[in-house]
């Protein structure tokens, strides 16, 4: 196992920093361009409390996400939303505080090229990708293109993930290591999936990389569940139906400031 | 696992694992006699292989070349899609598995499914497209008579595309116990190449049929209907090492192969109909099983290649080549074989097939799911 | 043309020297190897014959018998009314007709008559109850996109008898040009005794096929359905000098042989539907290819010999039995040959099948048809 | 060819003595129940100069009937009628001065076995009998009965009918020999098939019995073609198409005067 502090870019860095201090990291989704004035949600995470916020770039065809996801990437489609338009949003806002982490499926990349694409994340101001149709098998073609870029991408391990394969995919991921909670889609669950504690204790096994769970993720009783065994969680199907419900920014803060007291309550437990 | 720069296993990571017992369990068992065998005797007794060549004589003596059909109508359940499923099926068997997931768009793939997860005792899901199961509310019934659950996929067009988003999600809840039996040369490896070798029964079979009836032995072109691409995929791999000139026919709504780009959808890296921000457009086709927005990874490479050629024909053409080849030989094609036709109608009529060519078409199934559709437009 | 006091010729005058002239042409047809070659190629590369022996495993096991089905379901067009159609067509043609004219029910018939017409580039005129018109609405579609002039019959039960009356009338005034292509083993001397020959090709075919396949060699029980006993009179063909025993099915409705009295109808002498003045009654059946209110004569006369058996099922058997078979099998049948299942999973039920049985079971035709009347009767 | 005459019976002897007299026979069919008091059509085509009256058996199958006698067997079956009832019906009548001729399907002949039926007709009255679907090669079953029980069973000849098979019926038939004047079913028609002249000689080559010709023969103009080289016409679409229009026995009276005219103005033209 190689020393990844080392070779840490800015989200990785940042989200080290905040583990360093025994907090339990928050981050929170929003489907770019679901509203007119999207980008308001951005401050509203931070200002709850959030480590990192990921923007979901939608897709026509988001195979792996449930209901939820599907419904905001349609809608923001809808509303004409692109890669574009929503990385220019994104380069006219105030600094965060926090790093901005974009998810999409990799024909979205493809499509002007890992290159180009990468490039218009940097300059709007992204750290991080995400990009859950490009297992690690795939991904050389983006993963130096990425680095070059200060781009760093996050690479996705899942229950059904062999432990030798977690190794590589720990090893090869940048910013954290997205621990898919359990075998299925995205979108809210009544319970935290058993699976997910195990998945974790792998990941653990192989890397000190900061490993965010998502999947499934929306109470706070869940984000505390996780927090036992992971760095923190990624909330996003919780945020979405409230958005599409209509939720505002501040609706949204005191969700996610929920959800931040829980992980906050959890990190004083021993571990 | 790649063609090219196409292919690949684009799969969520939650998929890599299942995709790989897959290739492993159909590498084992393409190199197991046993397995080849039992597959060779479901093809005979139960889906009726091998199937003919039928010399179409009359519309040969009309276009001026020789026309021969492998006829893949005339398999049980109407379509070439039973040959991949038989042999999905088999191997899911094989690897314990209790239950077969499919997409379907017109619901041939569906019934097909339906028919292989019944006659091995197996359960089946079928997802399939709102619009879809409106449009095909027999095939729809067909499944269900057959035992299988049909699951109506209410997001994005409601189509094809979104039934096979939809299936793939259900199987990474599923793997377990589950095997996703993709209908065509398209998903994330292997089902491209598996589902081809599953298919190559056809261009085998006309291979050595040809060798027997034809005075060239081997045919001057070989024609086939591309939608994903896997009737196609299975008759040019019986020709590949020849000379025959392979021709592959899409939809003008849909072909992928004459005017995608790359991209990566549903798993693999191919070419695919796409708007200037890089989202997937809706295919459209009177042939439901051309409606698919993309095309299967090896066709992409053999045009890339130049080893196949990929051409479009429009509704209209497709219509008129079935109604003439039901006037000329009394076979109603299924209107995506019908585009095959149109193409060898049109070829032969501007002189891209030179007359006294020999031409093998693969009738990749039959018309009766179409006849209301030709009702209302002919 | 007798099958013992069964048979004959009762035909108008104006038709007997028509048919005297279709029995001669048959005749030295029948002798001549050209002529046997021409059909036999036509069957192969067309037809699709031979269709396979399908073991019915999981059906099998429950019933506690050994089942196999003859796959007529397979053949071009979906029923073996393909193979007696392309012998009369190429039989019209050798006797210089130009023109088909054909009766039909649910279609079946008419459509094979039009496939083979066109094939040979013959016209085809199909006569056709308007009530079977609106109910088999997409079949009499197939028939027109094939070329074929779809005639109504408006007279009497506006259904298959009636359309069988009229198509003889019209034959009356064009015997110079036209064949009477009869769909069933009904009609006037030659009729009966030809169409048979033309489907023994399904018995020959199971014949062989059994005693490849089968421990037993010839199957204990031979068991197919009878509306006009076209399917059963060419399976039982083939096993007429075996120990098998032969059984007719027929629907309770439509019981000729089992029900029938002695009787003239549509030129031969045989075992009719009929009311206390000796009016032919109306048939009643789920299935519009049982719905005949006769049987044809060499059925009758199987019957009084003994060398067959003539047994009954309902609508609602048949139904069940069809469910079953696509459940256990993955082949929906027709609801005809439904029918011959209801009675095997009967019989088996009740110890009339003993446990161990062999059972060959002709399975005349595929279900497609009938899945608007499953979709609305399950 | 054997002297026919001596063999003659009632119909027959009845035919040949008014064709002695260089009249023109004249045979109308009616659909035996067709309306309630059908047996009135008789005495007035009696009356009209019938020389034979053809009662027609309706049969639930008439193949060799056009539409309009169709129409009328269909009329009458939905009336309720029968071979008991019809026969019950003739039995009643007062003697009309001309044979009846009976004509149906075999099937109705076989229903009760021809012994039975023949014996029924005669004592109904009726002299002959025609079997439209009962050629000369399946007679053998019925003749002899026929025969027996003095009813006459006329055969049909029709223009497909080869030279040596007509002799076989010319010699076979009784009663007169009913030509078929063209290859089609019963039914109107706008004039006379060519067909029936050279029928009717070929038949005269091979007996002197009285030819009827029927089929299609519907106006005076066609009676009077029709005379020219046959002994007589039978005319039963025409009859019943007014039936069915609602006709009552003077109408029909009225209209076969008409063909009565026709053929004897005919029958003083040199042959």
């Amino acid at each position: 196992m190689t020393n990844p502090t080392l070779a840490a870019g800015t989200v990785e860095r940042h989200l080290r920093a905040r583990r360093a201090t025994g907090r339990g990291l928050l981050m929170p989704y929003v489907t770019g361009g679901i509203t007119p004035g999207w980008t308001d949600y951005l401050p509203a995470f931070a200002a709850a409390g959030a480590d990192a916020i990921e923007v979901g770039l939608p897709f026509s065809d988001p195979t792996l996400d449930g209901a939820t996801i599907q419904q905001a990437g349609e809608a923001a489609l809808a509303r004409g939303a692109s890669t574009r338009r929503i990385l220019s949003d994104l380069s006219g806002l105030p600094d965060l505080g926090v790093p901005l982490v974009v998810s999409t499926y990799y024909n979205l990349v493809l499509h002007d090229g890992p290159e180009a694409f990468c490039a218009a994340l940097r300059r709007a101001g992204v750290g991080g990708l995400i990009v859950p149709d490009l297992p690690v098998h795939e991904a050389d073609e983006l993963t130096d293109v990425a680095e070059a870029a200060g781009i760093e991408l996050v690479l996705l391990a899942s229950p059904a993930t062999p432990q030798p394969r977690l190794a590589e995919i720990s090893g090869r991921s940048r910013g954290f290591v997205y621990a898919v909670s359990l075998m299925g889609t995205t979108g809210e669950r009544a319970s935290l999936a058993a699976s997910s504690a195990e998945l974790t204790e792998r990941i653990r096994r192989v890397t000190d990389r900061p490993v965010l769970l998502g999947f499934g993720i929306s109470t706070p009783d869940q984000a505390r569940e996780a927090r036992r065994h992971a760095d923190g969680v990624v909330v996003g199907a919780a945020v979405m139906r409230r958005v599409l419900d209509g939720a505002g920014p501040d609706d949204l803060r005191a969700f996610l400031a929920t959800l931040r007291q829980a992980l906050d309550q959890e990190c004083d437990r021993p571990r | 696992g790649r063609f090219g720069e196409y292919g690949g296993r684009y799969a969520p990571e939650s998929l890599v694992e299942a995709c790989r017992q897959v290739d492993e369990a159909f590498r084992e068992a393409w190199a197991d006699p046993g397995f080849r065998g039992d597959l060779a005797r479901l093809l005979a007794v139960h889906a009726g292989r091998p199937t003919p060549l039928t010399p179409a004589r009359r519309l040969s003596d009309a276009l001026g070349v020789e026309l021969y059909l492998k006829r893949e109508d005339l398999t049980h359940t109407g379509s070439h899609k039973i040959n991949n499923v038989l042999g999905q099926a088999l191997l899911a068997t094989r690897m314990g598995r209790r239950r077969l997931i499919a997409e379907t768009g017109a619901g041939q793939h569906g019934v097909a499914t339906a028919t292989a997860a019944a006659l091995l005792g197996l359960e089946a899901t079928v997802f399939m497209g709102e619009r879809d199961i409106e449009r095909q509310a027999l095939n729809v019934f067909r499944m269900r008579m057959l035992g299988a659950e049909v699951v109506p996929v209410t997001t994005g067009s409601r189509t094809l595309k979104d039934a096979t988003s939809e299936a793939m999600r259900h199987w990474v809840g599923a793997t377990g116990d589950s095997h996703y039996c993709i209908g065509s040369v398209v998903g994330p490896d292997p089902y491209p190449w598996m589902v081809r070798e599953f298919q190559r029964v056809i261009g085998d079979e006309a291979r050595a049929q040809c060798a027997a009836e034809l005075r060239t032995g081997v045919p001057d072109h070989v024609v086939a209907c591309v939608g994903g691409g896997s009737n196609a995929a299975g008759t040019f791999a019986g020709f590949a090492d020849t000379s025959a000139r392979l021709v592959g026919v899409e939809a003008e709504g849909g072909a992928g192969a004459a005017r995608g780009r790359l991209g990566v959808l549903h798993g693999c890296r191919s070419l695919f109909l796409q708007d200037d921000d890089g989202q997937i457009t809706q295919a459209h086709s009177i042939a439901a099983g051309l409606d698919y927005p993309g095309v299967g990874p090896e066709h992409a490479h053999l045009r890339d290649l130049g080893r196949a050629r990929y051409v479009t024909v429009s509704d209209d053409e497709a219509l008129g080549a079935a109604v003439r080849l039901a006037r000329a030989e009394g076979i109603v094609p299924a209107l995506e074989s019908a585009h095959a036709l149109a193409w060898v109608i049109r070829a032969a009529g501007d002189g891209d097939l030179p007359a006294g060519s020999t031409v093998l078409m693969t009738l990749s199934g039959r018309g009766d799911k179409d006849v209301s559709t030709f009702k209302e437009l002919l």
